[in-house]
């Protein structure tokens, strides 16, 4: 059992309690392997040591806390577009502002105690405490009432129906009985060790190099759903960089590697025992949508002419062939995930969409005024003041850095003196967040997720603030697409598009952020120790193989229960 | 590693008299200067020719990915097509410029620093001193990883600048302890009492005396800044724009070279720079053994 | 002319100047007109520290020491180029005083940068030329050649006749033969007796008795930092007063007299400290009594013009 | 007793041979002292060394030492090796730096005889002796060297290097850099040690006669690499025959002299460069009695007993 | 003596006075928001933000005057508190560091002190044996002067990837917890060879290149041609020339040792070994000032101890240095 100390580490007001826990050493004794045919290793979300496995801690928490460790009501699966009920057995509106959850007879928490409604009332309340990821929900929902032992009531005070499924598969329940104990600063920011939950793994152990889950061999899904997983240990490496990923990888280290690895197509093609989800380009699902983002608030960036003149300007298919070897795909103009291929309005794209096409760069950038006066190559600026522009992304994110490269040598090409610039991490998102850099990529509120308003919430995020760091880095100002998200978010799936078509027509014509092309969903995979893997391919399985914040309750706990060891 | 030789250096405890022609023979027949040099001159010249017979961009997408040496592509390509050729020949140029004004820098900060402590000597000295201890205490590398975070948009020049201000330390000590030695020669003295000023003195009566001294100083702080630029273009640090070998190499690191089986593209580079520095270390040892009569061989 | 008085020096060593040398104490003499003055002791007596400090090369600690009237410690900038102007040295080891990676009449083109820039080339190198006859040096044999090229006499002599090119006073000659053959040597020192014949004063600086005898009008004898005694050379020589003297004299190899088998030098004190009580000889004096180890004797005057320190 | 028959050494340099000794033909007796004397460069130093350490740039071109009917193998390094410091043994110019500084004396020179084949025990208690008689405590054989004043160092190396007493001692100006009062002492121990049988015959190297006047039972003169006069030292302050003897010592400032009574001279011009130098008498050129007959090289005869000159004017 | 010592500890102490005030300087002149990449990292939603924003600046201390923190660094400094880490937020810095420096030591002690000695070894037979002379310096100059990152990824490629034969990162491979029993032992050192071996041989070059340069000019200093003129044989000269050769290499291993602390940045970066030296390369790039500050606060110390040390043991070893010593 790991030993858990309380000190004090902040003299100053707010005193703050933090909960420092020391690694548990383990007894010299026995000897604990991890054997290779029982183990399931994976690598490609832990960017540092883990630190942290407090689910409301979206995004810093270490793999797997949400999905193996912690479970969540219903799962998503973004392939079909369909809620899958997981801790519920059930949910739906009773009334037009109240929304019942029925919980499944018998599941069991990692300790023995039965899950309940109370569980989930307490979770929900959480929200009320600041900092929770999901605090917003307390803005529009009246209250969360327990029933009986097994339904869930929460009444609204107002729908919002996107933001509302959103939550209901990705607010993982934690038990009361656990976390009543505990001080809400350490229930918000602690790192919460040893975690534990509902789902199919049980916290092992954890080191700076990895993270450790053992299953849980009285997973209520095994009762209930007749679903098991097979790996008797889940080891997670951190990544210290692609290159040692990759020699792991190829070295036949790891099982499932969802990182970037570049040559992978190379690999695959050149007959490694290396699979992907498409055996053919692009080899990998896509995963989010890399944007273009221009700042609006300065000069020329603030003219749509000129910003629709880049979208032309941009040639994305070297940045597909050349620099990603097509393991990526092209974006659509709306920039929406293929995922949600079904919102995109097609007449809207056809009369106003763009495709690469230098000329009708330079005939709008004509039109336009911005003209090459001075004779030194490049475009000045309707006024006559000279256009110097960069690009930048973050030093070391090797592909974004070659594909800036490409963006700039196709604007120089129609005549925009734009420069790639690479500041490292944080000069980059000081200048993205601050609203002082001309141009960049950037990708991250564009996740695959259940609905395409966490998508238009973070493009057009609002209101515009001295710091963004939430999104529309662009600073595009535009109370009409603002109302018209607010309003996707109220609206039922079924009348979305309708909401959607409004925001793409905007959206194409302003042009405030060229989608250029889809991130893949990183994932690579080798037969050695386990089958079952799922794959594009006929009769495979269709779950998600990410290890990811976040895909865990997107299918990929299914994945897992698919897979089998491999006959030795 | 620079640090041994420099060591070293700083053994030589009396610099002979070279006289003209004696050094030119010396020099001729040490065997040792002769293949630095010339190796050294190899790179130089290719550094200053190559780009012109590179035909392509080094960044541009030109040819086949990955396509190993050919007659088109002399070095072959990078997974996006590059021609290695065009990089290896624009690179070995930075590189080589920031080879020489990082150790001019360091050579320059150290020499200054170093001449002033050691003519001044007292309560000058012993700040300089410490000043000079604190910069070698704190680790270069990292000092440089921090320095280069600062910076938003890096160049060759700015990474020689970083580079050259955190290498001196050890010129500043060697010339230091020569600068005692021949301030209390009687020529100063005598320059002292013909109503010259210190600077003066500093200038034209002691550094001219270090001369040798000098270079193999430079040498050295050339060589160490070669090394240093490729350690930070390895971590990543390097450059932001434009090419040098360190950067070729960091980007085949990235982009798997080797495993893929690209080795054109991540050994040349290195094995170029190994060679200049090695070439700058030979030649160092062979100038040492041409100023230091102790060490010729007769 | 010059005059020293109480002229102490110490060296601060080591990190941050803790440590202390006295190098030179309490030293008081003076050098008159035309006067030759030899400065006679064994080495680190501190004989060339008093040489630099009269030549303002280092600092005084206390003590004062006045050319003509004026503190010297007070000069700086044109007044000290103006001492210089009158006051010159020349040291020990000629081959270390011209830099050697430069012409050897560098030294000149330096006097004539600070002191003459006014004047022409040719008038210039006359007056050079005229400098370097006045030492004895046929200037086309010596002129435009690198040191190393020279020979130690030679070298020797241009620093005499670079102290000749300003209208000196006063020349501190810094064991300015001790590395030179014996055959040199005696025109070197002819040299000098010729200059005071035009007016110089000379601080002729030794530790080579006969060489002192030879040349000056005075001596004074130092040791360790103190004068144990001064006065007209005869004096001294003929009739030394100090126990320090008597052995020197005594050790002085000559060439009419055998040394004296019965009268064994005393051995060096082995690594003596500086800081002891009392007359600083006395570890080592034969004739030393209770009064030597206690108290540090004064300088006194025995006769006329001739003064010791010691008890006895 | 050493014999030294035409012994001719070159420097090796990049522009031709150095002719540092030339021709050297002389006999020291057993007991007896030899003052080598001469002007800087003459090859002092050059005629010392080859009877012991003759290594490049020193080049040994010919001639023949005999030290006590037996010939010195000068030109073979390591076969040299067996007859120094046992039967040749050297006091060097450079004393002061001559022990290890990192090694306890009494160590170093116990490491010293035993790599001699020498045991250091049986040693020890001539070793103290001897220690004594310089006037040196014990003690220093536990010190470093840095722990020794210059004149303490002096004399241990003189004590170290006569230690296996050797028939021929060679001192290189041992006495330079010494103050006069310690200057006495070393030398008169140099002629205590031969008193005492330690050393046979003594080559003292120094610049300053007035010492060899001293000590020495005869004086070696040498100019420009070649051998001027060899004498009984009284004679050569007295009667020397050769003109360079004649100056140099008159050029020597006396005690009880002084400039206005008696004016010294010196010796116009310089010695001849010892790379190419004329033929014949190197004095020519500064010689006040040169005549034609200078062109060729004057024999070094015994003109009387113990009386060696080359000079063509003294026969 | 005690004086001596007494002023080199007041020195040493300015020293680090100094150094560790530039230290706490640096990082807190770094561009970039820690807090804003902190929460970008953690990826927190849009509700939370701004609440989480102001918690963790007034966690980290970050609101009040700099002044103020500067006299919190050094009080916390004096209990043993350097902050808790930004990157591994909520981890001590303490704990990081301790956890990391074992890896360095292991890695770089043997490293430094193996190539020291054979370094040495071999310098000094370079120094006579032309042969040798021949083969090894060349071969040293060119390993001193390889890029060394360059060295150990063509290894790793070599060893660890074509040929199999050693593990390519880490310190152990995933399957072990660590234990105390032989295989794991082989699993550690298995894994510690390559990087060991990459240290190595960079290092080896420069100790034998110095070594032989230095013996050469012992063997042409007077003691030796003294001893050789007394007919010395040769293995005498040489072994004094080698020790005394050895004093300014003592000076060099020092200085390497202090270093030690810093870990050994390119090693550990590519081989991903968790020591102080990986620690340093992410608390720069994830601005960490807490971190950085107090990794370097520890090369710091270990630079100085190492220093001081020498200086001591120069005292035992080489009388020379105890003339300055005493002022005599
Ligand atoms: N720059 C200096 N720093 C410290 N100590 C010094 C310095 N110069 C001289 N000393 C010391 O001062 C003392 C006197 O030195 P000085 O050079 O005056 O002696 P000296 O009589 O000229 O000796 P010598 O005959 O050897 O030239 C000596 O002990 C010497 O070590
Ligand atoms: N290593 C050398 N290479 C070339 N020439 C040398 C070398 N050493 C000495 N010489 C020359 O050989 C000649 C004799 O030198 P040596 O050292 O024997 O003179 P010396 O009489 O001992 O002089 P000193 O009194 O200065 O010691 C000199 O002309 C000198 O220039
Ligand atoms: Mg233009
Ligand atoms: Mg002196």
């Amino acid at each position: 059992q790991p030993q858990t100390v309380t000190v004090t580490v902040v003299q100053t007001a707010p005193p703050v309690k933090e909960t420092i826990v020391i690694t548990p050493t383990p007894a010299p004794a026995a000897e604990v392997v991890y054997p290779r045919n029982e183990t399931l290793y994976t690598s490609g979300k832990q960017w540092g040591p883990p630190t942290s496995w407090n689910p409301l801690q979206t995004g810093a928490y270490a793999m797997g806390v949400i999905g193996l460790c912690y479970e969540t009501l219903f799962l998503f699966d973004p392939l079909k577009g369909e809620y899958i009920p997981w801790l519920a057995e059930s949910g739906k509106f009773v009334s037009d502002l109240v929304y019942e959850v029925k919980l499944r007879d018998g599941i069991q928490w990692q300790d023995g105690k039965p899950l309940t409604a109370a569980d989930v009332v307490y979770t929900f309340e959480l929200g009320k405490l600041p900092g929770v990821y999901y605090a917003g929900l307390w803005n529009w929902m009246e209250k969360v009432e327990a029933v009986d032992d097994l339904t869930v009531r929460f009444t609204f005070k107002e729908v919002r129906y996107q933001s509302w499924y959103n939550l209901l598969y990705s607010v993982a329940i934690v038990p009361k009985h656990v976390w009543e104990g505990r001080s809400d600063e350490e229930n918000v920011n602690g790192p919460n060790l040893p975690p534990m939950g509902s789902g199919a793994y049980m916290y092992e152990t954890h080191s700076e190099e990895r993270m450790v889950w053992k299953r849980n061999d009285n997973w209520w899904a095994t009762k209930l759903l007749g679903r098991s997983v097979a790996p008797k240990y889940i080891v997670d490496l951190v990544n210290p960089s692609n290159n040692v990923a990759l020699g792991r990888f190829l070295k036949g280290e790891v099982d499932l590697s969802n990182n970037f690895l570049p040559g992978i197509a190379t690999l695959v093609e050149g007959g490694y025992p290396v699979k992907t989800w498409y055996d053919d380009a692009p080899y990998m699902l896509s995963a989010n949508t890399a944007f273009l983002f221009m700042n609006t608030t300065k000069k020329p960036m603030d003219d749509p002419d000129f910003r629709k003149a880049m979208a032309y300007a941009v040639n994305v298919d070297e940045i597909v062939t050349k620099v990603y070897g097509n393991i990526v795909q092209k974006a659509d103009p709306t920039g929406l995930l293929p995922t949600w291929a079904q919102y995109v309005d097609k007449a809207v794209v056809d009369e106003l969409g763009f495709s690469y096409n230098p000329d009708q760069a330079k005939r709008i950038l004509d039109q336009a005024g911005y003209k090459d006066v001075d004779g030194d190559g490049f475009r000045e600026a309707p006024d006559g003041s000279k256009i110097e522009l960069k690009i930048m992304v973050p030093f070391g994110w090797t592909d974004w850095m070659e594909s800036i490269r490409v963006v700039a040598s196709s604007a120089q090409a129609v005549g925009i003196n734009l420069q790639p610039d690479f500041p490292d991490f944080g000069g980059y998102w000081d200048q993205l967040t601050g609203g002082t850099f001309d141009m960049a990529i950037n990708n991250f509120g564009s996740q695959m997720s259940d609905t395409p308003y966490t998508f238009y919430s973070w493009l057009f995020r609002s209101p515009i603030e001295a710091s963004m760091p939430n999104g529309n880095f662009g600073r595009y100002d535009n109370p009409e697409v603002f109302a018209l998200v607010d309003e996707l978010d109220k609206t039922p799936k079924e009348k979305m598009a309708a909401v959607i078509s409004k925001i793409q027509r905007i959206q194409l014509t302003d042009m405030p952020a060229v989608p250029l092309w889809y991130n893949g969903l990183w994932a690579q995979w080798q037969d050695a120790y386990w089958t079952g893997w799922p794959s594009a391919a006929e009769g495979a399985s269709k779950y998600l193989p990410c290890t990811w914040n976040g895909y865990w309750n997107m299918t990929a706990i299914l994945m897992l229960t698919e897979l089998k060891p491999a006959q030795q | 590693m620079e640090r041994e030789v420099l060591q070293e250096v700083e053994e030589l405890k009396q610099l002979p008299r070279p006289i003209r022609s004696e050094f030119v023979y010396f020099a001729w027949r040490n065997t040792k200067l002769r293949i630095g040099v010339s190796i050294l001159l190899l790179f130089v010249i290719f550094a200053i020719v190559g780009p012109f017979f590179a035909k392509y961009d080094p960044h541009a997408y030109i040819g086949p990915m990955g396509a190993p040496p050919s007659r088109e592509y002399w070095m072959g390509t990078t997974t996006f097509g590059q021609d290695v050729f065009s990089q290896f020949a624009h690179g070995t140029r930075s590189t080589l410029i920031v080879g020489v004004l990082g150790g001019c820098l360091g050579t320059m900060i150290g020499i200054l620093i170093g001449l002033f402590s050691g003519y001044r000597g007292g309560l000058v000295d012993e700040f300089l001193n410490m000043i000079t201890n604190i910069v070698l205490i704190i680790p270069t590398l990292a000092v440089l990883i921090i320095i280069a975070t600062y910076l938003e948009v890096r160049g060759i020049l700015t990474q020689s600048v970083f580079i050259g201000c955190t290498a001196w330390p050890w010129a500043a000590r060697a010339i230091r302890a020569q600068t005692f030695s021949l301030r209390v020669r009687e020529f100063v003295d005598l320059a002292r009492m013909s109503g010259r000023n210190s600077l003066n003195i500093i200038l034209t009566e002691i550094a001219p005396n270090m001369m040798s001294y000098l270079l193999l100083v430079f040498i050295l702080q050339f060589g160490g800044a070669v090394l240093n630029a490729a350690t930070l273009d390895f971590i990543g640090l390097g450059p932001t724009r434009g090419v040098s070998l360190g950067l070729i190499m960091n980007n085949a690191v990235l982009w798997a070279a080797l495993q893929l089986g690209q080795w054109w593209w991540l050994l040349p580079p290195g094995a170029a720079i190994a060679a200049i520095v090695g070439a700058l270390y030979i030649t160092n040892v062979g100038l040492d053994e041409v100023f230091n009569p102790k060490l010729r061989e007769m | 002319m010059l005059s020293l008085e109480h002229v102490t020096k110490i060296y601060r060593l080591g990190a941050f100047g803790l440590q202390k040398l006295i190098a030179v104490r309490d030293v008081t003499f003076e050098i008159g007109e035309r006067e030759i003055v030899s400065l006679i002791g064994e080495s680190g007596s501190g004989k060339s520290t008093i040489g630099k400090l009269i030549l303002r090369l280092i600092p005084l600690t206390s003590g004062r020491i006045c050319f003509e009237g004026t503190d010297v410690s007070t000069l700086n900038g044109r007044s000290l180029k103006e001492y210089y102007r009158k006051v010159q040295g020349v040291f020990q080891d000629p081959f270390a005083s011209f830099n050697p990676i430069f012409k050897a009449d560098r030294i000149f083109r330096m006097i004539r940068e600070e002191f003459y820039p006014g004047m022409n080339a040719r008038e210039w190198s006359e007056k050079v030329e005229g400098a370097l006859r006045a030492v004895g040096l046929n200037p086309p044999d010596v002129l435009n050649k690198f040191p190393h090229q020279l020979s130690g006499g030679q070298l020797q002599r241009f620093l005499v006749a670079r102290a000749l090119l300003l209208d000196i006073r006063l020349l501190i000659a810094d064991e300015i033969i001790s590395m030179l053959d014996a055959s040199t040597r005696v025109d070197v020192l002819n040299l000098l007796a010729d200059l005071k014949a035009r007016g110089l004063s000379i601080l002729f600086i030794t530790h080579d008795l006969s060489l002192g005898y030879y040349i000056s009008d005075r001596a004074v004898i130092l040791y360790r930092g103190r004068i144990a005694e001064m006065g007209p050379t005869d004096r001294v020589y003929n009739y030394p007063l100090h126990p320090y003297t008597e052995m020197l004299m005594e050790a002085v190899p000559r060439l009419d007299r055998k040394w004296d088998e019965e009268i064994r030098v005393e051995r060096e004190g082995e690594l003596a400290s500086m800081a002891v009580t009392g007359c600083v000889y006395a570890s080592r004096c034969p004739k030393a009594i209770d009064i030597c180890k206690e108290q540090e004797p004064e300088l006194k005057e025995a006769e006329a013009g001739h003064f010791v320190a010691c008890w006895a | 007793m050493l014999q030294v028959e035409n012994l001719t050494v070159y420097y090796k340099t990049i522009r031709g041979y150095v002719q540092a000794l030339e021709q050297a033909t002389f006999k020291i007796a057993d007991g007896e002292i030899m003052g080598l004397a001469g002007e800087s460069g003459c090859g002092k130093t050059t005629l010392g060394h080859s009877l012991i350490y003759l290594r490049p740039p020193m080049n040994y071109i010919g001639g023949r030492v005999v030290l006590d009917g037996q010939e010195l193998p000068i030109w073979d390094m390591e076969k040299m090796r067996e007859f120094r410091y046992r039967h040749v043994s050297l006091i060097p110019q450079y004393a002061m730096n001559a022990l290890n500084p990192t090694r306890k004396i009494g160590r170093m020179i116990a490491e010293l005889l035993e790599s001699r084949g020498v045991n250091y025990n049986d040693v020890l208690p001539e070793l103290k002796r001897r220690l004594d008689l310089v006037q040196l405590t014990h003690d220093v054989l536990k010190m470093y060297p840095i722990e020794l004043s210059g004149g303490m160092k002096q004399r241990t190396v003189m004590v170290v290097s006569t230690l296996l007493n050797p028939s021929l001692l060679i001192a290189d100006e041992i006495t330079s850099a010494l103050d006069v009062s310690t200057q006495k002492a070393v030398c008169e121990m140099l002629v205590e040690f031969r008193d005492r049988g330690f050393v046979k015959s003594t080559i003292i190297i120094t610049h300053d006669i007035s010492i060899l006047y001293q000590i020495a039972d005869s004086i070696l003169v040498m100019y420009a690499g070649q051998l001027s006069e060899k004498a009984p030292s009284e004679i050569i302050f007295r009667d020397a025959r050769h003109p360079y003897t004649r100056l140099l010592i008159g050029s020597l400032p006396k005690v009880g002299v002084r400039y206005r009574e008696e004016r010294l001279r010196g010796i116009p011009g310089s010695p001849p460069q010892l790379l190419n130098p004329p033929p014949g008498c190197r004095f020519r050129e500064r010689c006040p009695v040169a005549f034609d007959r200078c062109v060729e090289v004057p024999p070094f005869l015994e003109i009387s007993p113990g009386h060696f000159v080359a000079c063509w004017r003294a026969y | 003596m005690v004086r001596y010592l007494g002023r080199k500890i007041f020195i040493y102490l300015l020293t680090f006075f100094v150094a560790v005030t530039i230290d706490w300087l640096i990082p807190r002149f770094m561009p970039g928001d820690p807090i804003g990449m902190l929460l970008s990292r953690i990826g927190s939603r849009p509700e939370a933000f701004k609440y989480l924003y102001t918690y963790y600046v007034q966690a980290f201390q970050l609101d009040v005057p700099l002044w103020q923190q500067y006299v919190n660094f050094w009080k916390g400094l004096f209990q043993g508190d350097l902050g808790v880490s930004i990157w591994m937020y909520p981890q001590p810095v303490m704990t990081i560091i301790r956890r990391a420096i074992p890896y360095d030591i292991f890695l770089l002690l043997p490293a430094i002190l193996l190539s020291w000695f054979a370094g040495n070894h071999v310098g000094a037979l370079a120094a006579r044996i032309r042969w040798l002379d021949n083969t090894i310096l060349p071969l040293g100059y060119l390993l001193t002067a390889t890029p060394y990152m360059w060295l150990a990824l063509v290894l790793v490629w070599f060893l660890g990837n074509q040929t199999n034969l050693f593990p390519i990162a880490g310190a152990y491979s995933p399957q072990y917890r660590p234990h105390l029993s032989l295989t794991f032992i082989l699993d550690v050192l298995h894994h510690w060879f390559l990087p060991f071996l990459s240290l190595f041989l960079v290092m080896f070059g420069g100790w034998a290149i110095g070594m032989r340069n230095m013996i050469i000019y012992e063997l042409e200093s007077d003691y030796s041609r003294y001893l050789e003129a007394l007919g010395t044989p040769q293995y005498l000269i040489r072994r004094y020339a080698f020790r005394n050769a050895m004093l300014p290499q003592i000076t060099g291993l020092a200085l390497q040792l202090g270093g030690i602390v810093a870990g050994a940045v390119a090693t550990e970066v590519v081989f991903a070994y968790p020591g102080i030296g990986y620690i340093i390369l992410n608390a720069v790039q994830n601005k960490d000032y807490f971190l950085v500050q107090g990794c370097f606060l520890f090369i710091i110390l270990g630079v100085l101890i190492a220093n001081f040390l020498i200086d001591l043991v120069y005292v035992l070893v080489d009388p020379r240095t105890r003339l300055g010593m005493t002022g005599e």
